[in-house]
């Protein structure tokens, strides 16, 4: 067993309802300071519910112990390398959640008059700058909630512009390697997707590309560098084509931080975009969210942003509701502001060298990973890669032990996995992003631990195929669950 | 490393991108700060912001205590930096988290399945559309007026592209409900659902089983809307609702000036496989014991792509996991009874003012600023240290002489005095 | 295995020192806005040092990885039952935790003007008020910095007061149950320690006190309920007899959460006692400390109390520090200021009705524990229980496992063991305290792992001797430690 | 649970107390108040003290940046709510810091052992004297007056009733540095420790070495205090002491009106058996992995009584964790830029300045107050927001025309130059 971690007793833990009785509470409000109200007299009795049935009855000790018990049975970034692809998994600078906690902030309501609301909006028209700057785009809008919800945006934008041009248009390009967010965001705004594959070096295939950019094709959605790590060396070209034709190009954002401070979308044809505030600028993402998913855009796009729009108004800031072309909302009030406030402190900490200097570790830390690890596994694609490196499981695979596998198996030697078979086009995808925020050391049990985990599958490849041995939930009948789904307790 | 890489310098890392993509000069943005000057700036944005205001404003963000404990817990690493949990052997604290809040939000609303957290309660609406859309095979959709004007705009942005045509039925002047007679006018073949909201952004009781009746007679489904969770404490769930679209953010969630908050959907088990978004099942480790893992993904971006049943990825999961904590802390008994302890101040304040409607109502209500101009009212009070509610206007211009106002527990008589004096008075 | 817990990966870690490399830092400082100065030419070249030999230099994300790891080979109250006799080891309400770092507060500096620190000034006075009703005492002290320092304190007052009266005198009495601190704390007022020993019932022998009460004794220091739990029943006959030969009664007031709200020293007789914050009033131990030892008096021994005092000066609070009979300063400043905060967090939170009702609960655990256990565990001392009870290891010594064996064992059941080997009046004591947060479910938990354990003694007590089994760290050689000490990282 | 317990009701719990010791009435206190209030009510509290004040004051305590990293691993509840480590196996967190406390308190003092924390510096000095007391067998102790005020008068208490006769060493009135010839005239066969501090009371660096050649020629031990951590960035650590006692406030400590903070002891080796306190030490499990305990614990009371090294029990360990992280955050390079900083700031200030005393200093210096009353002065700055320092007449009556002023790296230029300002004009 390697010397990353070593078994230790965790607390076994009932579900709430399961420790409930009759009459414990967690809580204490203070006295009523006005006469009680009687429900049914206030609200008709037919309106007024029996207690919940069923839910908790737990006292506070119960409650926290409850909680923490369970937090011991998770991974995270706080205690070790996270290399999920594509999900940016970098350290949370905890300065951030204090400054999204002040009072001011955390307790400010999206009603409340502008004049008193000056500080929130401040922020956010700094991001905005910020974020338009990063990218080389004209204006930014952060109402978003996350990425998809920023893809749907843009695209939206897309179908409002051509529109106005006259025609929305009919498809969505996308290259096969894309997340599957990308598709699916394509028919939520009412677009039939084409997939464009990708060529032997896992970029989009400008022949293919050129062959389906017809006048029905509204936009490109590309990933870049793309879901395999590769930079897409045409995207000048590729953005030419589209544009030729009377379609734009929409860029997914996730990959950014290969890009910050080294190349601006902005600067090689891109017309929109979004940004994970969750991945590149190191928003927690808490078990899945919140995140947050800002677009960015080219002026010609500007006018179609959702509204309300941040405008100077003398001195002060002001909101203009007042957008005639504008897709209208995608999300009430003004997006996730709390995660704004975090993005933008990152912002604030890195400054322009620093927010390019993690790009650059990152990306290094990438292809340290890789140099260590292809003579062990199989690498599809062999094009330079930037932030993350996609490998394939066809050498385990001749011994019976696929991607998931590893993945389990890397867990009994301390770490999360990677990303497990995504990409689709490489079949027993390994993706893996260990991020600037890894050290060296980190990096190297990594290493360590994938080339002793190739030994094993060498020796005993069953014995891999039934990791995870040391976790306190060995591995979990998925099947089962998605056969005959309990997605409640019920007692 | 860079050595143990091939490299000469980390320039090399970039060679390969065409020279043309390379950006020429530095970022234009301020150099790097240390915390300490980092914490200096947001505090001198918050400051700002509104301080030391008692505030009246509801209408989709409230004003509630927050237990300790929820921030303890979600500041715990182990939540706070995870990732979504595909890992289920590593992820049982947050995956049991989320069961446990499925488990509650079908408690809370009636529903027998519920998802692990949309966006917010505005984009849970679309959602409800377009799952209310599948099942039916129908494309219209009716929603009230009295509906969160945001949640409608939200709709409105989604229906517009998806082709799905909007019809809004309009509310009865005298008590601030649904017209239900408009809706049944407004009712066609082609409704795929009809969609209210209780209390609604009046803070009006709607009358959720006839609007059910009239959807389910037309053979559409009725989306049940709340904003105000902490009504739920109290009054009726919508068991005769399809689909159930809602807010958390009453449930120990900040108002953060708009988010993040937590969106939730449930529905009946029968339609589960048309659901967007996450969902947690129980199932067992290969020794036997109870585990838990995300399931159904079928319906999901990641395996569907574009036959996927909603594009959502990132969610709200630490927002629902404070409001999780939030229940938990509450129980059944302290959640009936900080619910009671709104109707309570609501009712001792709305019985100072004017009423503009009649219907019963939770913790918010409409206020006729009595023939003076709502705006003037509302800074007299910003004089007093008061946000006095929200000015209708905005949103309903036969309502420009009107505000609504919200109380909670939070809400001090001192201050409801004030307020109730700022509205009577010169 | 028992049902409580299941072994888990945790994450190994080395020592800071070991993955220091040269030149990495976890912190930035803000530009400097003067002058720099140059260190040698401002203090003199031989007043400079040479950079900090050893010290770490690491980055932020291995600090927080390196404490969070750190972290989790750790028991907590937040993680289950801890019923360490005599520690008192209740739940530590959170909220008190957000009062204690309040800016205004957190941040008051202990010489800013009393008209800047009237807010501190009330919570210490409010503070003392309480204490006082409490332990039916006159006046408080918040100076001393947890128990022992109170001990010391309160013995000073002590000396001081006889002194006053013409003879300090020689000796304390102490009976044979008390904890190290008392005669510890004795030795170091300047008194010789004679030893009381306990009567059959386990509390003070009445005689024997009567025959050591002579003049050269200043005070007995007695603690009630005693380190068995067990009410000294006597108490105001023990009190009598020291006050007749002119002696006081000091009383260690660890065990108060068996009193508060039922009984109070100041009514049975005693002059002097010292609280624990850090048990009775629920702040934290953090691992050992801080806490806080408030002393309680009567009025005889108030003109003595350490200065300053607080004082009322109008409307407003200020300080006395014109006290000529006082002993003078025990701590810098006013005492643990943060830990008065949360204790008093805790008083509001409870209330008195709320602070009788814990008492309530907390000898009902402990009584619900004995008699569950008795069958299985000997009873050295059969006299009623009070917060806490004392097995002793008789029984099961006989099959060669001692009460250290089976507090090791318990850790592999879940649970934080009891207090091993105290009082030394009970030969191998399991001195347990469950206090009264914790539920009927843990309790019973913990109960069915005691019993248990008692069954494997029975079938294989070697297997116990060897234990714990499913921690990270296994038996720790205590042994080596001592002989050959190592102290400090030495590379 | 009373049924199981074989009673009847919960007053039986207390049947066997005797009657008159029972309480008569319930206890004369306010009523269980809610989270919510208690909040309020410390929130009203802290409103009440000082809020928005640019501080000038050090003397003991001192204003220095707090890494927010440490609160975050101070609140994880497996720190924050464990007990003193006795159940080593369960207990490695909290020891493992604790060596590394110890090992950097070295490295920082440049002792060979140190332990886990004392209470604070002030009660650290005399347990230091008692200590030298027990290994050299003498009973006296000379203490320089520029050592802290309040630390001297908590030796005095702890002094006097052990019989141990206290001798002051006056200073240099020029220099401000403590008197060494008066240190000279002072020692006698009988003393025990000679007590410097340094940075001392007013800020400057005294002739540690010097004195160190004093008390050892006489046969004593020299203790070297210290109140300002931070100097240990930049000065020379006390390599000539033999037993160092000090205050770790200034590492991530927040003044919190005086406490909690955490004293340090360090020493020699060879005194390791004479130390007070608790101490961690490496050993190895059953398994052969390294591992911590507590240990050499027969010098403490729980084992050896009135014979223990000293009474202390319970000590500052979170605290004392708090600097351990503070130390691993600022780091070699850190700590030393961070002294350099404080350096600069009080030298910029001091240079508006006149300074009663010529030696060097590091962060705090005496000011004299131009023959204006030093609490006119103070107050005028009030009205600017400015906390000046602390007027020196408390503690010294000689200097009762000069004022004790502190600039960290916390201080900004502007402030600094409005409190130059106060001190020159009208
Ligand atoms: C390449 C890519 N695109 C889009 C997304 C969707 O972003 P979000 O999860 O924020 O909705 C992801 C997230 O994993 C991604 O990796
Ligand atoms: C009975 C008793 N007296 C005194 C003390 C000493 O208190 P402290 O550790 O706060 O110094 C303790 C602490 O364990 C104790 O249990």
């Amino acid at each position: 067993m390697s010397k990353k971690v070593r078994p230790h007793i965790t607390q076994n833990e009932a579900l709430l309802f399961e420790m409930s009785s009759p009459g414990k509470k967690g809580y204490q409000l203070p006295a009523l300071d006005v006469p009680a109200v009687d429900a049914a007299e206030a609200l008709g009795g037919e309106n007024v519910r029996d207690g919940i049935e069923g839910f908790p009855e737990v006292s506070e000790v119960e409650v926290i112990r409850h909680f923490t018990r369970l937090s011991t049975w998770n991974y995270a970034i706080d205690l070790g390398l996270y290399p999920l692809g594509s999900c940016t998994m970098k350290y949370n600078p905890r300065v951030n959640e204090l400054v999204a906690r002040l009072d001011g902030l955390a307790w400010a309501h999206p009603y409340q008059p502008e004049a008193l609301s000056q500080g929130s909006m401040e922020v956010m028209a700094r991001l905005e700058a910020a974020l338009a700057e990063i990218t080389g785009m004209d204006a930014v809008t952060l109402q978003p909630a996350a990425g998809a919800h920023g893809e749907l945006t843009g695209i939206l934008l897309i179908r409002a512009l051509l529109e106005k041009r006259g025609n929305p248009r009919k498809k969505v390009l996308i290259p096969d390697s894309a997340h599957g967010t990308n598709p699916a965001t394509a028919a939520i705004a009412g677009y039939a997707v084409e997939n464009i594959r990708s060529n032997e070096c896992g970029t989009v295939d400008l022949e293919a590309l050129a062959r389906a950019a017809d006048r029905d094709v509204a936009a490109l959605m590309v990933t870049n560098p793309n879901t395999l790590g590769v930079f897409e060396d045409n995207i000048v070209k590729v953005a030419d084509i589209m544009h030729s034709k009377g379609a734009l190009v929409y860029m997914d954002g996730a990959n950014m931080n290969a890009l910050v401070g080294i190349s601006r979308p902005g600067d090689f044809g891109v017309d929109v975009m979004h940004l994970n505030l969750h991945k590149t600028f190191s928003t927690p993402h808490g078990g899945g969210g919140p995140g947050g998913g800002p677009v960015a855009v080219k002026k010609v796009l500007e006018p179609f942003l959702p509204y309300p729009r941040l405008k100077r108004s003398g001195k002060k800031w002001a909101y203009d509701f007042k957008r005639p072309k504008s897709i209208g909302k995608v999300r009430a009030f003004y997006g996730n502001f709390g995660v704004l406030v975090r993005a933008l402190a990152y912002i604030l900490a890195h400054g322009g060298e620093g927010l390019r200097n993690a790009t650059v570790d990152a990306v290094l830390n990438a292809v340290y990973i890789r140099r260590k690890l292809e003579a062990h596994f199989d690498l599809p694609y062999k094009a330079p890669n930037m932030h993350e490196v996609v490998f394939s499981d066809d050498r385990q695979a001749k011994r019976g032990v696929r991607t998931g596998d590893i993945a389990k198996r890397l867990i009994d030697y301390g770490f999360h996995p990677y990303t497990v078979s995504f990409p689709l086009i490489v079949h027993g995808a390994l993706m893996i992003e260990p991020t600037e925020t890894e050290s060296l050391r980190e990096l190297d049990a990594f290493v360590d631990a994938m080339i002793a985990i190739a030994g094993e599958i060498e020796n005993d490849p069953d014995f891999v195929r039934k990791a995870p041995y040391d976790t306190r939930t060995s591995r979990v009948d998925e099947v089962t669950a998605a056969r005959r789904p309990i997605v409640r307790w019920v007692g | 490393m860079l050595a143990a890489c091939g490299l000469e310098s980390a320039e090399q890392l970039f060679a390969h991108l065409p020279e043309e993509v390379r950006i020429k000069q530095a970022l234009n943005l301020a150099p790097g700060a240390s915390e300490y000057e980092i914490v200096e700036y947001f505090r001198a944005r918050a400051a700002e912001n509104a301080n030391g205001y008692a505030s009246f404003l509801g209408a989709g963000a409230y004003f509630h205590y927050r237990p300790v404990l929820v921030d303890t817990v979600v500041s715990r690493g182990e939540f706070l930096t995870s990732y979504t949990p595909y890992q289920a052997e590593i992820a049982q604290g947050t995956l049991t988290a989320i069961f446990e809040f499925q488990s509650m939000i079908c408690q809370l609303t009636g529903m027998e399945v519920a998802n692990a957290s949309m966006y917010d309660g505005s984009t849970a609406v679309p959602e409800a559309a377009m799952m209310a859309a599948r099942i039916t095979g129908r494309r219209r959709v009716a929603i009230a007026r009295t509906v969160h004007p945001e949640y409608r705009a939200v709709l409105e942005t989604y229906a517009r592209n998806q082709g799905m045509p909007l019809e809004e039925f309009g509310y009865e002047a005298g008590s601030g409900l649904a017209d239900l007679e408009d809706l049944e006018r407004k009712m066609t073949p082609e409704t795929a659902a009809v969609i209210v909201q209780s209390p609604n952004f009046f803070g009006a009781i709607e009358k959720v089983k006839a609007a059910a009746e009239i959807a389910h007679r037309h053979g559409a489904l009725l989306v049940f809307v709340f904003s105000e969770a902490v009504s739920l404490g109290l009054l009726e769930p919508p068991r005769d609702a399809d689909i159930v679209a809602g807010e958390l953010q009453s449930f120990a969630i900040s108002p953060a000036y708009g988010g993040p908050y937590a969106g939730i959907m449930a529905t009946k088990e029968k339609f589960i496989r048309q659901m967007p978004g996450r969902l947690v099942g129980e199932t067992k480790d290969s020794r036997g014991n109870r585990a838990f893992c995300l399931t159904l993904s079928t319906r999901e971006q990641h395996i569907r792509r574009e036959k996927a049943t909603s594009n959502i990825c990132t969610n709200q999961a630490l927002i629902a996991l404070m409001a999780t904590v939030f229940m938990s802390v509450y129980g059944k008994q302290g959640l009936r009874e900080l619910a009671e302890q709104n109707l309570a101040k609501a009712h001792y304040l709305a019985g100072k003012l004017k009423l503009r409607f009649s219907a019963p109502f939770f913790n918010e209500f409409v206020v006729s600023a009595n023939g003076k101009a709502p705006d003037e009212i509302l800074r007299g009070l910003l004089r007093k240290k008061i946000i006095g509610g929200l000015a209708l206007g905005r949103f309903y211009p036969e309502l420009a002489d009107s505000v609504l106002v919200c109380a909670t527990e939070t809400s001090r008589r001192e201050d409801m005095d004030t307020l109730a004096s700022g509205f009577q008075s010169e």
